[in-house]
């Protein structure tokens, strides 16, 4: 696919939208950033390749009353159809380029990868095949083994909702099953391993809420109540209690709701696995509600509907 | 007709055993005589069932455990069928049955020669022996001619074997027996 | 005092005013006996709960937490027990996952009616309690 | 901060096991209490006053009363702190009664866990804020569900008093249970003889509208202002057609309808009046029997009608009412005969239960008030009567007392006598129940003057013996089995809920129990309300009860909408929720979830969107609370604040 | 039906006093395709003895049995005999309810049971499991004078919480069983009251007054012939019933039948194979009158051809008069 498809397209839908957010260029070779184009001159800025980590959905519901198109790959398109779901943006005030994605880089993985030496350059192959130039070597890496784990398992490669699409759609070569499958290994831990283990993660976090302020779907920000006396659900110590009290908040919250972008665990400064409980849940809520989402906007999330009925829902005996 | 001395003669322990060994209470009886009503045995009993469940209430075990009615009681189960307390009424007759025994107080020792018979039977040839538990009946009971107006009956048509068939286990069953005698031994 | 302190759980439990808080009334007039480490707190409807309070107590050092509404069908507010059985359920499946014996933490339904079977619940659920032992989710004292 | 703490002893009920001193003690050293103390009796009048007083003298602020539970006396106390200035809801209740000092044993243990729950409380207390009532308009309409003795009694005492009445009742005919007894206890007077002139009075009243054979399909609204969606079932004549000359009963082919006015004593046409003295008196087709519906060809009774009112395409009708309040007086039905198959229940037509034997002795029955038996019409010498048909019987679940049989059992033997003097009446019974007013003199006079052989004991067993059923019980003050060779045997059947009694329960939001009887808001004290406000309950539906009570109940059910209804507003409950707009961030889960539909989406000015309450309409179940992320929509009084310090309370102790 | 194998425990009566019980049993069994198989070296159950002495010896003597038909890999056991039946299912009952109760009885075991087979009556087994229409099917014969009063007994299915089948009260099971096989059976009031049970040895007067009853209320319904499930009722009711005569001045004469040897008469079976000569009041007269179903069927068309302008007639009376 060409970037020049994109641009295109982009240039067209500009007629109808205020804004359309895209990609171009970061500081350096490794880090592409969002680019808010409301001109025709800043078309030519766009760049489309494996950099392209972010999900530039997450801006829609603070832009609710603008007209605004948005570029997505297959993932990201999961927030929007989520944020329909939930009236959280205007479907006829957005306009979807989608892009088919067959995997971008983990920053993290790729530092990493070369020994967290400096990059200078960054080219990346039809083949998956990824060229990295540092000041030491060049050197040729799999862009499945520093991408993020979410792309290993990606059951969404083309995105599920968009007015245009750039290129051909791409169909998930993934098995279903491994989605869950970290997960339900982790589980067969006894509980005193699964307990020590978030002791030991959660110890670390700093309470920076970098991963809340990169999360699509925590719409409520500076309200949030991780920071609030009125209610006062969690005091500013910074105790492992208080961590773990901040931990849930955002698990219970994104309950039935988490469209697994990964974001949160992204921008982690501690590397603090913040998506896993989430996904932990929509695992449950595949199994209860047959429920999964982001995928159908026509779906309710299953935390704000019930049946009468309940019929994955028995009632517990005590113990 | 005597009066029953509430204060000295009610024995709270053989209320709480009763309770205990059956797994029944007998509290829950508010003495509706159902039991009564459709024991077939009611005519034979020297007390109704319902006394001996009021009985067991008072705790005047000694009334109980020499009576009649508890050997004369064959567990067909109407009592319990149509208990309205839910009380497992044939069951607790089967407790009473045990203890007696247990303290040799059974009134109805004809009865009792009768199942020891029958079980010695099984304990020998590990299988019920018709006539020989009869017969053994009758030599013990000193009944000597129980029932042998039937026997030209039985024989005329065949129906009893004259030899005790004796199973090949029957030395497995006799250990039950003889464990089931050590625990007893053992637990006192 | 003193003798109690490693006797008893600390057990909360959140009671819906019309159905359950009701029942622990009724469990009351008619004296069925109970345990006491179970402390009560009157919310108008299990819906009323959310999961982060079961969450808040078992981090505050709660050995388990019992949630009781009325009977599904039978609530108050017609609807507010069928949102909490979802939400609670999912924490209920959550719980093990964090290393959190899913046992400590219970919801039922029981009846401003149901004397009998409130005791039977509080009976329970303080003798599972006892079984687990006490819970110390973040080893602060 | 100023909180006072007064911790009741309840006479011994809370001293007994609570130390109470200990408690205050305890209380007195949390920071912000400024006063604790205990007293013999807070609920009483120098109870009341003493909380009044301590206000005064220690410039008390917040006030926590340890006492009973708040379902209780929760109203008493508020009343009592509002009347010494402060505002009613910076109160808490401890209850260390019905949760403590009742259930618990350990001494030691009861204390402890009262001072967890009144430093609860007053961890509560101390984040209540005032709230204050705002007022709405009342629908001074009231909704009787029920048109037997208690709901037409209900009907009329509210219609009486000026309130536009709505009644609905299931079957054709209003008068229930009542309309099919022959005769009353412990007077003996005419059943219908005194319950018609009732029945024309409802019929007539202008403030009455009746809906016969209609149900409740859904109830929606709340106190002062439901809607009520009435189902008006076919009845494929058109009543305002009908005159009720009974025309077509008379010339109708289908014979063998199951009479439900006579419990199938005998049968019925398919068309039918239910009986002679049915309001309204309009006849109505049994589809399952009727020849048009069951065989498609007939139409006997269209030709005959003189009014042309037959309409055998008529379809359920569904009707709207607005009302404030409702009157649930859905009466009680009867255990199934096949219920007991040792009685030969169901199997022997000669054993029957005491409903239809009271349609025997009707003189407007089947048999014209001849007591003859079903089986071979023959008039019977020797009648058992079984008391406790299913009653007092946990092995069926009915472990309850049905109320009434033992008197109607008496009445009936009674009646027997007087119907066939040379017959010879049994009855046997467990307890004879008559703690009314004339009752047991009415069970004795039966046995004196009437000759009715009671036998203490039960029944085991009823089986035929060639013309006789034989009836094998036990005399138990005999200490011996008997029998007695019956012609007729009369089962004092179990008096149960309606079938669908949780159903409705469900529509209204009130509470059942065990059996399906509607639960009262107080057993002693609010008898005839539920713990829905606006719903009250009258008769049966509540539990066995017989005329007088179910009577009084309708009354009693009656006044209480009337002293509802006596204000033109009403206060609204100040516990509602709240939305703050600064933190809502207008996501509107809380509309999503609202069980009422009382939070709307509202524009401020600068274009933000944000929920917002509609106080009147809010019940305050506090789902919507639970729903928010951001803690912007706060249940009043539940609000998260007030809870988590209940919880840290607790806790962190 | 035909991949299900039971254990068949035919008890200590079956192999005396009512051997026929058990020849007829087998019988139906093979004619109605029910696979089954004898344990080895079976002993006595128990019965009602065992009970006078323990519960958990009682329990022991009954579970030895059960623990055999566990190793040989079957979950079911077919019993023919009542007092056997419950036996089992008391030890049953006891050993899953109450964990301590199974080590007790498990410690005077060679073998341990670990409560894995459910005991099922003859009765509960071709009623349920072979079914009614499997049942009809088979029938080749017709008895046509036959009334029958279906006698039960107290115990095959009461106590209700351990029988789990048909109605305690008022049982159909034999009822439908016999009507399937064309069998005109009376409405019976005393289908479940006792006979007397066991104790005809030391109680004989008792006994004899209760079955007295018994037969007396069969014959009061139109009974010529009852038919039972159990061994004791058998002998109680046909072996003492001249007993019974003598003692209550009585002048019964009904055969008594186990209801197997009955269904055996209508699938064609000979006399002696079904053990009708162990009966003492003799049931001759049914196997004189029975017919071949052909046989039977020729007759009814010739009866019913003067009969049918009636019948018309009736039917129309019967909806205006009930």
């Amino acid at each position: 696919m060409s970037v020049d498809k994109l641009k295109d397209a982009v240039k067209q839908i500009l007629n109808e939208v205020d804004i359309v957010i895209g990609y171009t260029e970061g500081f350096d070779k490794v880090h592409a950033t969002p680019l808010f184009i409301n001109t025709q001159d800043k078309v030519d800025q766009l760049i489309w390749d494996q950099r392209c980590v972010h999900n530039l959905a997450s801006y829609l519901p603070s832009l609710k009353r603008k007209k605004v198109g948005v570029i997505v790959k297959g993932c990201d398109s999961r927030t929007i159809v989520q944020y329909i779901q939930e009236g959280l943006i205007n479907r006829e005030n957005v306009k979807i380029i989608g892009l088919p994605c067959s995997g971008v880089i983990s920053l993290k993985k790729l530092l990493k990868a070369v020994d967290f030496a400096n990059i200078d350059d960054i080219t990346f192959e039809d083949n998956g095949n990824v060229n990295v130039k540092t000041e030491k070597e060049t050197k040729t890496l799999s862009l499945m083994d520093i991408a993020p784990d979410k792309c290993k398992t990606c059951q969404y490669p083309t995105p599920l909702i968009y007015d245009i699409l750039i290129g051909d759609p791409i169909k998930s070569d993934k098995p279903k099953e491994s989605v869950y499958e970290d997960i339900i290994e982790f589980d067969k831990k006894s509980l005193e391993e699964k307990l020590a283990y978030w002791q030991k993660v959660f110890d670390r976090c700093i309470r920076c809420y970098a991963c809340r302020n990169a999360c699509p779907m925590c719409v409520c920000q500076d309200s949030c109540i991780a920071e609030s006396r009125e209610p006062h659900w969690i005091s500013q110590r910074a105790t492992l209690t208080e961590k773990f009290m901040f931990h849930l908040i955002h698990t219970v919250h994104l309950a039935g709701r988490c469209v697994e972008c990964g974001e949160c665990e992204r921008a982690c400064p501690m590397g603090i696995p913040v998506n896993t409980l989430k996904r932990k849940i929509n695992l449950e809520m595949k199994e209860l509600f047959d429920y999964v989402p982001g995928v159908n906007p026509d779906d309710k999330p299953p935390m704000y509907t019930f049946n009468v009925d309940e019929l994955k829902i028995k009632e517990h005996k005590i113990g | 007709m005597k009066t029953i001395n509430l204060t000295e003669s009610t024995d709270w322990n053989f209320i709480e055993e009763v309770k205990k060994e059956s797994g029944q209470d007998p509290s829950l009886c508010y003495q509706c005589g159902n039991c009564t009503a459709g024991c077939p045995y009611s005519n034979f009993f020297d007390y109704p069932v319902s006394q001996v469940m009021r009985l067991i209430q008072t705790g005047q075990k000694e009334t109980i455990l020499t009576s009649k009615a508890i050997w004369l009681c064959a567990t067909c189960e109407t009592c319990t069928t149509r208990c309205p307390c839910e009380i497992d009424v044939a069951h607790i007759m089967d407790v009473l049955r045990i203890m007696a025994r247990r303290e040799n107080k059974v009134s109805e020792k004809d009865i009792k020669t009768f199942y020891d018979s029958f079980l010695d039977s099984i304990k020998k040839f590990g299988r019920l022996y018709e006539v020989g538990t009869l017969i053994s009946y009758n030599l013990r009971s000193g009944h000597l001619f129980t029932d042998s107006d039937l026997g030209p009956k039985v024989l005329a048509h065949n129906k009893i074997h004259f030899l005790p068939k004796k199973i090949r286990g029957s030395e497995k069953v006799a250990k039950i027996f003889e464990r089931y005698q050590e625990s007893l031994k053992k637990h006192g | 005092m003193s003798g109690l302190e490693n006797k008893e759980m600390k057990i909360v439990g959140f009671l819906c005013n019309w159905c359950s808080y009701g029942g622990a009334d009724t469990a009351g007039v008619s004296r069925f006996k109970q345990p006491t480490d179970l402390r009560i707190i009157r919310v108008p409807c299990s819906g009323r709960v959310n999961p982060l309070f079961v969450v808040k107590a078992l981090l505050n050092g709660a050995d388990g937490v019992l949630v009781s509404g009325c009977h599904p069908r039978d609530c108050h507010y017609s609807d507010g027990n069928f949102y909490a059985r979802r939400r609670l359920e999912m924490l209920k499946r959550l719980l093990p996952f964090l290393g959190i014996d899913h046992r400590r933490f219970h919801y039922t339904w029981v009846s401003a009616s149901e004397g009998a079977r409130w005791q039977q619940v509080v009976k329970d659920f303080t003798e599972v309690i006892h079984k687990l032992g006490p819970l110390n989710l973040t080893r602060e004292a | 901060m100023r909180v006072g703490v007064f911790i009741c002893h309840c006479g011994n009920n809370i001293a007994g096991t609570v130390d109470v001193k200990a408690v205050a003690e305890a209380i007195r050293k949390i920071p912000g209490v400024a006063y604790a103390t205990t007293y013999m009796y807070t609920c009483s009048e120098p109870g009341q006053d003493e909380i009044k007083q301590a206000i005064k003298d220690h410039n008390l602020n917040r006030i926590v009363v340890a006492a009973c539970s708040p379902r209780m006396h929760e109203l008493t106390f508020r009343k009592t702190v509002e009347k010494a200035g402060l505002n009613r809801y910076y109160f808490e209740m401890a209850n260390i009664r019905e949760h403590i000092s009742w259930i618990g044993e350990d001494k030691e243990a009861n204390t402890k866990k009262a001072i967890d729950v009144v430093k609860m409380a007053v961890a509560k207390v101390m984040q209540d804020r005032p709230l204050y009532s705002s007022s709405f308009r009342i629908n001074k309409r009231v909704l009787v569900i029920g048109g037997g003795v208690a709901g037409m009694q209900a009907a009329l005492d509210c219609a009486d008093g000026g309130l536009e009445v709505v009644l609905v009742e299931k079957s054709p005919s209003i008068g229930g249970m009542m309309s099919r007894l022959d005769k009353t206890f412990p007077t003996i007077d005419c059943s219908i003889c005194i319950l018609g002139p009732k029945m024309v009075d409802v019929a007539q009243h202008d403030k009455i509208k009746l809906y016969a054979y209609s149900e409740i399909d859904e109830i929606k609204g709340y106190v002062g202002n439901y809607q009520i969606k009435i189902r008006k079932k076919a009845t494929y004549v058109d009543w305002t057609k009908c005159t009720g000359c009974g025309a077509c009963m008379e010339k109708c082919p289908s014979r063998n309808a199951y009479d439900y006015f006579n419990f199938g004593v005998a049968p019925t046409k398919a068309i039918n009046i239910p009986f002679p003295q049915a309001i309204p008196k309009k006849a109505k087709i049994d589809p399952n029997y009727c020849r048009h519906f069951t065989k498609g060809k007939c139409g006997v009774c269209a030709k005959i009608c003189p009014t042309k009112a037959i309409n055998y395409e008529m379809q359920d009708e569904i009707v709207t009412e607005e009302v404030g309040a409702i009157i649930v007086a859905t009466g009680y039905s009867l255990l199934d005969l096949e219920k007991l198959p040792e009685y030969g229940g169901g199997r022997y037509p000669d054993v029957i239960s005491g409903i239809q034997y009271e349609r025997l002795l009707n003189a407007s029955g089947p048999t014209a008030g001849h007591i003859l038996r079903p089986s071979d019409h023959i008039e019977p010498k020797t009648i058992v009567f079984v008391s406790c048909a299913g009653s007092r019987d946990k092995s069926i679940g009915i472990p309850y007392c049905s109320n009434f049989c033992c008197m109607y059992i008496a009445k009936q033997a009674i009646l027997t006598k007087d119907h066939i003097p040379d017959s010879q009446s049994y009855v046997f019974y467990m307890d004879i129940r008559s703690p009314g007013k004339g009752y047991d003199e009415f069970t004795r006079r039966a046995q004196e003057d009437y000759g009715v052989k009671y036998i203490r004991g039960r029944v085991s067993r009823i089986y035929p013996k060639g013309k006789k059923m034989v009836v094998k019980g036990v005399d138990t003050l005999l200490g011996s089995q008997v029998e007695i060779e019956a012609d007729l045997v009369v089962l004092g059947t179990a008096v149960l809920s309606n079938p669908d009694a949780a159903h409705l329960a469900e529509k209204l939001h009130i509470s059942y129990d065990t059996f399906g009887f509607y639960v009262e808001s107080h057993p002693k004290l609010r008898p005839v309300e539920t713990n829905t406000s606006g719903v009250f309950l009258a008769g049966a539906c509540q539990g066995p009860k017989d005329i007088p009570a179910s009577v009084g109940q309708g009354s009693a059910a009656a006044s209480k909408v009337l002293a509802l209804f006596s204000k033109d507003m009403l206060e609204s409950d100040p516990a509602v929720a709240k939305v703050d707009i600064n933190k809502c961030i207008g996501c509107l889960k809380c509309v999503r979830t609202c069980p009422f539909q009382a939070i709307k989406d509202k524009e401020l000015r600068d274009g933000r969107i944000v929920a917002d309450v509609i106080e009147t309409v809010c019940a305050g179940c506090g789902v919507c609370t639970s729903t928010c992320p951001c803690g912007a929509i706060q249940l009043q009084h539940f609000t998260d604040n007030q809870l988590l310090a209940e919880v840290n309370a607790l806790c962190l102790a | 039906m035909a991949n299900k194998r039971y254990a068949y425990y035919s008890g200590c009566s079956l192999e005396g006093t009512a051997v026929e019980y058990d020849k007829s049993v087998r019988l139906i069994f093979d004619a109605l395709g029910v696979d089954y198989i004898e344990p080895e070296d079976w002993s006595c159950c128990g019965s009602t003895p065992a009970h006078t002495i323990d519960h958990v010896f009682a329990a022991a003597l009954a579970a030895r049995n059960l623990s055999i038909i566990e190793k040989m890999g079957l979950d079911t056991v077919a019993v023919p005999c009542p007092a056997c039946l419950m036996a089992f299912k008391k030890a049953q009952y006891f050993m899953e309810k109450d964990e301590t109760f199974k080590e007790k009885v498990n410690e005077l075991l060679d073998e341990k049971y670990n409560c894995g087979v459910y005991a099922k009556s003859t009765l509960q087994v071709l009623y349920e499991d072979v079914g009614l229409d499997e049942i009809t099917k088979r029938v080749t014969h017709v008895i046509p004078d036959m009334k029958v009063a279906p006698y039960y007994g107290c115990i095959t299915n009461r106590p209700p919480k351990l029988a789990q089948f048909d109605d305690p009260e008022n049982p159909i099971s034999m009822d439908k069983i016999l009507s399937a096989i064309g069998i005109e059976v009376c409405d019976f009031a005393f289908k479940v009251e006792c006979c007397g049970a066991a104790f005809g040895v030391p109680k004989k007067d008792m006994v004899n007054r209760l079955s007295a009853k018994v037969i007396s209320m069969a014959i009061e319904a139109g009974a010529n012939c009852i038919a039972v499930a159990c061994p004791l009722c058998q002998q109680n009711l046909d072996l003492r019933q001249e007993q019974i005569n003598k003692t209550t001045g009585s002048n019964f004469n009904i055969p008594v039948l186990y209801f197997t040897q009955i269904m055996g008469l209508a699938y064609g079976y000979s006399p002696k194979e079904l053990g009708l000569d162990k009966l003492i009041v003799s049931a001759d007269n049914f196997v004189h009158s029975r017919l071949t179903k052909e046989q039977h069927e020729l007759l009814k068309q010739e009866q019913e051809k003067g009969k049918k302008k009636e019948v018309k007639k009736q039917e129309t009376q019967e909806e205006e008069n009930p």
